[in-house]
């Protein structure tokens, strides 16, 4: 993503410890204005700790956050503008849903009618009038969750933070708020920062999303980018499932290079990006939806595809889709694909049957090693 | 992606990045609440701190230097340094009373805990919404005058006193008991006196502790009893430590109870002190003796606090 | 969920804990001076205590004194333990925690003794306040363990937080969420502290200024000759009231929820 | 002083050790206001002078007191002449050994130690100190929990001089009152009334008014003085050194010592009245009363407390304290 | 489910009201040897008030709970021998990890030896081997779970109950946890009874699953029976996504019916099982999956097919799938589709085209009304 005028937020190389181990080690992201960007990456990570960075919280040891230019790394949580979801959202059970969403408000000593008009308005447009006087403990998580949102939006801030906000909800409720917050964020034109472990949350919702990894960004970019072309194996593997497949470069030419994958099946692959530089063993990403198993009756493979050999090992069934494991004949890789029911229903060999693995060359994705994380 | 209707022009906004302006009053509360610096919190507990040296170290402190003085005729006070009465208080003489006043004590503070806990864990696990009444009655009680709940006793504990009459009158008993002015009534009046001590803690302790953990033992197999054992008591040893030391600890410099209650043979460390201030007159004698309690005290109130410390962490 | 034998026990529990008050309250009508034998039933002393200023004015004293510290421990006790445990420092927490139980160590009679020869050696009048003060000191361990207690649940949420993300500094979110939140804490460590006070006696005998007699002193004060059925008479009245207050004040909180 | 204009005085006593309109009505007279601060205990009062507590002018002290309260220099002598109504005093009470020349006390009531008994409970009455060793009673007496009355009798019953300072003698003495101990119920000198009426204790060493003024409710109750002999004791008005309201101060003392005033006292208290002058106005119950106003033949048998030196003072309590932590 | 041999357990119509509120409304099911059975639904439905039933800690007010034929309804907790994995664990903080595994056996009366040699082989099977003397505080949050499974399963009891044990995992280690359990009760022949409200993991683990509603099982049955014969809209749409199309049977015949879906389309249907009772208004459930989108040519729909006319709305890039939706000519309704980037790709038309939906019309399942929850 590009910067016209410069970024709302600029976070410049943060990094943090607790107590000796290193917990952010140099973030550096930019938020536009209006952008809904994703935080993801597994429990422990350091996403809060950037995102309590952002809010005032902690103070990076070293770093610098830059809110629409403005160096605020050393002010604190109430000068800036910037208002929070938290995970269990931390509604003030001593006042209710009026008092919790006018809190800021009356902070900033706007008039009484003011604050009643701007905390109706929030309330509506979290789809919660008339529930002003309930108090917290009253409420469903769901519910509570939408007060919290409302009481961050109240005060208009240009910059929104998001902890797991859905992380306490069942599946359902969770799918529902995805698209409300959504369209509320596209409404109101503010940026979210929204940090979630949940992949599927992240692709749907995110303009851009930020993997992280051990207090690293492993990559940062569109959900499609990232689905499709991980740089990391990690990030292949975490954004979605994925077949990580080891390979040997044998010999490179100017527009081809020759590979040897699972040290069995050679394959000539058109030099794309990024190819040319790569030698010596190398990590493939291959997703499981491209893949496609059949019974191995000898066939060949068509010109752009490529074959595995193996057994059938395991399906399982996921309701809108099958998941049919494949043992590779080396027997120490397994290969994960997933197919619709009708391809499933002419595989045409069942567990134990020799089986073979099909997909398109230009569906394998040449991974880099994310750094070493010490 | 295209901003909606009520979209904020981006950046535009940037004019009021809100500061409201704060007084000079406002910004020191703000520094003092915030403990960013060691300083400020060292502040907020200053006020505490400042009593405590004024209202208590300085005063005892004058005391103790006392301790090294020597006792003049009458009851007056020679400065004149010498360890003559710490001496003195390790003379064979009071041992029984040490031993006594440990015995009494410890045998208090004990029956506390046992009399206790259970009530303890009926208002942390039983006593529902009624919980914090119970709380308040126990307090009350002793907002009447420790002397006449002490007469009260006396007239409960006397020869032809209730006890007595109602032991006699279902004819477990055929002669009534003398109780009163025995060890038995000094150690039932102190545990009287500082049960209060002993539940708080006991009560702020058991109710921490989450149901699930007696719902897992159940769980696997352990009985009422078992989880207790196992589970809720073990779980709630820093209150038992707290409570013990609460009760304990305040025993020790406890007089009144012994001097009303007791008998010509239950002279306790604090009687012992308290008489060197009155009828003896001999000060510096009486410092020297606090100074020792004051001493072995410290040793298990820095438990108390290594437990709390526990608790915290 | 309801257990017979626990809930058995607790009753017998504080009909331990009342007995001695039920007897004092029954020989409130005791017709005698001696207040250690029956001897026939009497309102009498209900008019005399009616009638007898000093007596009167002593309780008056003692509630005066009994609530000036317990809102001074309390005040002291909520800042030292919102250090403590809110924005702990990072030298001599272990130190303070202890110091700050200093007072639970000291028996009475030394703290009386050393208050009063420390008074006098710097010249501050005894007085009303300088008894105050001084119970506010005794209570203060008390009323720190309790408000610590409390705090340290309402840490683990992080609505301070919240309220500084919304604007508040740390003075407006302390007075905002964290005080109205410490409230029932606050309240019973004052408890706490008042009854502390209230039956105070050594320390009070000693420091109590010309003139300022509480509750404990006269009661002492009126064993030479006899410890008389007003007292009891007053104790009661004293007991009844809070007792009605507590349980009234109960129901006005429970009709809402019903 | 600005307080000191105010007419007041501050008096620090036994709470009821005074006649209930006494003050009211030196006050209405005099429109001298009277604090009248209590202490439950004479040596928790002295401890609270020592150290010091400012502002009290008059103070009711025990004869034995008086030697402490000068050394550590707490009272002051009255003016010579300040007091109109001194001559009115029995001179029996006049040029004391705790005072010879009557400059620090004025009598305010004296009494004698003796022994206190529930009739109820005691077939003959008792007639000598012994009858407190009587193993016959074990369990069931009481002492006086002080240095002088208990130290004092033992010397006594030991036939020693009051002023002896052989260590035998105090060795004997203290043996004697430890071999007491067993057959003790509690050392009392306040609730062990109390003890006497509701039959914990049988026999108690104890002070004549404290068991007469008992006794009006609890007839049960008795007094003697024992044929060994015992000891008369004396409570002084004082002045308090460094009193703000002196002049006020004495016009109390003055009045309390009136004949009619004194009298109404001691009628409440059941004390004897030093005062000469009071004689017409007591109570015939209480002028009568053997046990209040002894006969010559026990009078003779009776003695003040000694002015002791103060080491000798000290082994007297230190003969004690050994005694009570025995 | 058919029962040769009685059922290891057996609720009759349980029935529980706190405070008034009827939690569950007569709860009934069976539950076989080794049979992994998953109780489903939204939160608060009762899912965990049946498991703390069937555990012993709740009592229920009707009905009854048969274990192994046995009436254990009023039996206390500590006399029945099922173990429960709690969704915080509830490890015993005073005891290191040996201690809370070595906690049931120890109340068995058992020789330390066997009790180590018992221990060591739960870990084992749980993959924590080593870390014996680690204390709970110590642990992460999968091993914390780990080790709660060990201690419930060292008293190797017949039915285990877990109460959504991976809830507080992230994604990752939460699909791990998934397979690793799944294995452990198939090696160990256990029964589990597994409460969610992840219905991805019901599908993947459960041999049936249980789907919960207001204190009513919906449905109960084989992950794929429910998946693709759901009873009820809430059941459709609770597993898995689904279109709910309104439909009205025109007239029926003994072997087939003509309906009118959503006002407009006309189809013959061939009376499958339970139609031909059917008749007025019903509702009918189509899989996003089932549905292909494309633009519309006017082009007739093959036989056994069906088209519904309407805009295309809007696309959602999931990474695996693309999520097409559809707004029908008459307004008020859309339909879901998810297609693979294949079929996307040859979509022919973008945001607001005239688009068309394509489906089977043996795809359309016919669902029966939910019973009035009250
Ligand atoms: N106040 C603190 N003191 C010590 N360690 C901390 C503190 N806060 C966080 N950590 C550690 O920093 C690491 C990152 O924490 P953080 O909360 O940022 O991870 P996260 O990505 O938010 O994980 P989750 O997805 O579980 O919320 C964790 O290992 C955590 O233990
Ligand atoms: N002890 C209780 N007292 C009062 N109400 C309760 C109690 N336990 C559960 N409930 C209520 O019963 C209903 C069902 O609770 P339950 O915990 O069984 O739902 P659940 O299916 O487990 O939901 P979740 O998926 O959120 O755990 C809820 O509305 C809850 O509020
Ligand atoms: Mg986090
Ligand atoms: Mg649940």
């Amino acid at each position: 993503m590009i910067f016209p005028v410069e970024p709302l937020l600029d976070l410049q190389g943060l990094e943090k410890s607790f107590g000796g181990t290193q917990v952010l080690k140099g973030i550096s992201l930019r938020v536009g204005h209006g952008e809904f960007l994703t935080l993801l990456g597994p429990s422990g990570c350091g996403k809060t700790t950037t995102l309590r960075i952002i809010a005032g919280f902690e103070n990076a040891d070293r770093g610098q956050v830059l809110l629409a230019g403005k160096n605020v790394t050393r002010l604190a949580p109430y000068y800036r503008d910037i208002h929070t979801v938290f995970q269990h959202y931390a509604l003030f059970p001593h006042y209710d849903v009026f008092g919790n969403v006018a809190f800021g408000l009356r902070l900033k000593k706007m008039k009484e009618s003011d604050i009643k008009e701007r905390v109706l308005s929030s309330l509506d447009l979290v789809r919660l009038k008339g529930l002003e006087n309930r108090r917290p403990s009253q409420l469903s998580g769901g519910q509570m969750q939408r007060v919290a949102l409302a009481r961050a939006l109240a005060g208009r801030p240009p910059l929104l933070l998001l902890d797991e906000p859905l992380g306490a909800l069942d599946l359902k409720l969770r799918k529902e708020m995805q698209l409300e917050l959504k369209h509320i964020q596209r409404r109101l034109g503010i940026s979210f920062i929204y940090v979630t472990h949940d992949q599927e949350e992240a692709m749907t919702m995110s303009d851009r999303v930020a993997v992280f990894n051990a207090g690293r960004i492993e990559q940062i970019g569109a959900p499609q980018e990232i689905y499709e072309n991980p740089k990391t194996a990690f990030v292949a593997d975490f954004i979605g499932a994925a077949n990580i497949l080891s390979a040997e470069i044998l010999s490179s030419s100017r527009d081809s290079l020759k590979i040897k994958i699972e040290g069995n099946v050679e394959a000539d692959i058109p030099a794309q990006n990024g190819w040319a530089q790569a030698s010596g063993a190398v990590q493939l990403a291959l997703r499981p939806e491209r893949v496609t198993v059949s019974a191995d009756r000898g066939q060949p493979a068509e010109t752009g595809w490529l074959h595995i050999k193996g057994a059938l090992a395991e399906t399982v069934y996921l309701g809108n889709a099958r998941q049919v494991i494949l043992r590779t004949s080396s027997g120490e890789k397994t290969i994960v694909s997933s197919m619709s029911a009708e391809a499933f229903a002419s595989l045409g060999t069942d567990i134990g049957g020799a089986a073979l693995a099909k997909f398109r060359i230009k569906d394998l994705v040449l991974l880099g090693n994310s750094e070493k994380n010490t | 992606m295209p901003p909606g209707k009520d979209a904020l022009p981006p950046g535009g906004r940037w004019a009021r990045i809100s500061r409201p302006v704060r007084s000079k009053a406002k910004k020191f509360l703000a520094w003092l609440f915030s403990g960013k610096s060691e300083k400020a919190s060292h502040l907020l507990i200053l006020p505490a701190s400042f009593w405590l040296s004024f209202f208590l170290v300085i005063p005892i402190v004058l005391l103790l230097v006392l301790s090294l003085a020597q006792r003049g005729p009458y009851g007056t006070v020679i400065w004149h340094p010498t360890l003559d009465n710490f001496r003195r208080a390790f003379t064979p003489l009071y041992i029984p009373i040490v031993a006594r006043t440990l015995l009494y004590c410890g045998a208090a503070a004990v029956i506390c805990l046992l009399l206790g806990y259970p009530t303890a864990y009926f208002l942390s696990f039983y006593a529902g919404e009624w919980r914090d009444t119970f709380l308040i009655l126990l307090m009350i009680p002793f907002w009447t005058s420790a002397l006449v709940s002490i007469y009260s006793w006396i007239i409960i504990l006397g020869r032809d006193g209730l006890m007595n009459s109602v032991l006699t009158g279902i004819g477990l008993l055929h002669t009534p008991l003398d109780v009163l002015n025995t060890p038995f009534s000094v150690i039932l009046g102190l545990v009287y006196f500082y049960l209060p001590f002993m539940i708080l803690p006991l009560y702020s302790s058991l109710e921490k502790i989450p149901k699930q953990y007696m719902e897992a033992s159940y769980d696997l197999g352990a009985g009422a009893f078992q989880t207790f054992l196992k589970v809720t008591l073990p779980l709630s040893l820093p209150g038992v430590f707290a409570g013990f030391i609460l009760t304990f600890v305040p025993c020790l410099g406890d007089f009144l109870t012994a001097e009303f209650l007791g008998g010509p043979r239950t002279y306790l460390i604090g009687n012992l002190i308290e008489n060197q201030f009155l009828m003896a007159q001999d000060w510096p004698f009486g410092a020297a003796l606090t100074a020792v309690l004051l001493g072995a005290m410290l040793v298990g109130l820095y438990y108390y606090q290594k437990l709390e410390a526990a608790e915290i962490a | 969920m309801k257990n017979k034998w626990l809930s058995f026990y607790a009753a017998a529990f504080y009909a331990f804990l009342y007995m001695p008050l039920s007897v004092m309250f029954f020989f409130s009508f005791n017709n005698a001076r001696r207040n250690v034998l029956w001897r026939g039933f009497t309102f009498k002393w209900y008019g005399v205590l009616l009638h007898d200023a000093g007596l009167l004015g002593a309780l008056l004293t003692s509630l005066k004194i009994a609530i000036l510290s317990s809102l001074l421990a309390s005040a002291l006790g909520l800042l030292a333990s919102y250090a403590l445990v809110c924005r702990p420092p990072r030298f001599g927490r272990a130190f303070y925690s202890s110091w700050l139980n200093a007072p639970l160590l000291v028996p009475e009679i030394v703290m009386g003794v050393g208050l009063l020869s420390f008074f006098v050696r710097i010249g501050v009048p005894l007085n009303f306040w300088t008894l105050a003060c001084a119970h506010a000191m005794i209570a203060l361990p008390y009323t720190i363990g309790s408000i610590r207690a409390r705090l340290l649940s309402l840490k683990s949420s992080q609505l301070e937080e919240a309220a500084m993300d919304l604007g508040a500094d740390q003075w407006e979110a302390f007075i905002r969420v964290t005080l109205p939140l410490a409230k029932p804490a606050i309240v019973s460590g004052a408890l706490l502290a008042f009854t502390i006070s209230f039956e105070d006696f050594v320390t009070s005998f000693f420091i109590a200024g010309i003139g300022v007699v509480t509750m404990p002193i006269k009661v002492y004060s009126m064993m030479k000759f006899g410890v008389t059925p007003e007292i009891n008479a007053l104790s009661c009245c004293l007991l009844l009231t809070t007792l009605v207050f507590l349980l009234s004040a109960r129901m006005l909180r429970r009709t809402p929820n019903s | 002083a600005g307080e000191g204009d105010k007419h007041e005085v501050n008096f620090f006593n036994w709470s009821t050790y005074i006649a209930k309109d006494t003050l009211p009505r030196f006050s209405l007279e005099t429109g001298i206001v009277v604090n009248y601060s209590v202490f439950s205990d004479e040596e928790e009062m002295f401890a609270k002078l020592r150290s010091g507590a400012l502002g009290y002018d008059l103070i009711v002290a025990t004869d034995y007191m008086i030697p402490r309260l000068k050394a550590l220099n707490l009272i002051d002598p009255y003016p010579t002449g300040a007091l109109k109504n001194t001559g009115d005093i029995d001179p029996k009470f006049r040029n004391t050994p705790y005072d010879p020349d009557n400059a620090y006390t004025v009598p305010y009531l004296w009494g004698t130690t003796g022994i206190g008994f529930n009739k109820k409970h005691i077939s003959k009455r008792p007639t000598s100190w012994w009858d407190l060793w009587d193993p016959k009673y074990k369990g069931k007496i009481s002492m006086l929990d002080n240095a002088r009355d208990c130290v004092g009798i033992a010397l006594l019953m030991k036939g020693c001089p009051q002023t002896t300072d052989s260590d035998a003698a105090f060795k004997a003495a203290e043996q004697l009152l430890i071999s007491q101990k067993p057959l003790l119920k509690q050392y009392s000198s306040s609730t062990y009334v109390d003890s006497l009426i509701n039959g914990e204790v049988y026999l108690a060493m104890a002070w004549s008014g404290d068991v007469i003024q008992a006794a009006r409710e609890n007839p049960e109750l008795d007094y003697v003085i024992p044929k060994e002999g015992s000891y008369i004791w004396v409570d002084n008005m004082c002045l308090v050194k460094g009193s703000r309201h002196r002049a006020d101060t004495l016009r109390l003392v003055d009045y309390l010592i009136e004949g009619k005033v004194a009298a109404e006292i001691a009628n409440f208290v059941r004390y004897g009245s030093p005062n000469a002058a009071a004689k017409p106005y007591l109570d015939k119950s209480l002028l009568d009363d053997p046990r209040v106003f002894p006969p010559p033949s026990v009078l003779k048998k009776l003695q003040f407390y000694a002015i002791l030196p103060p080491d000798l003072a000290q082994t007297w309590i230190d003969t004690w304290s050994d005694v009570k932590a025995a």
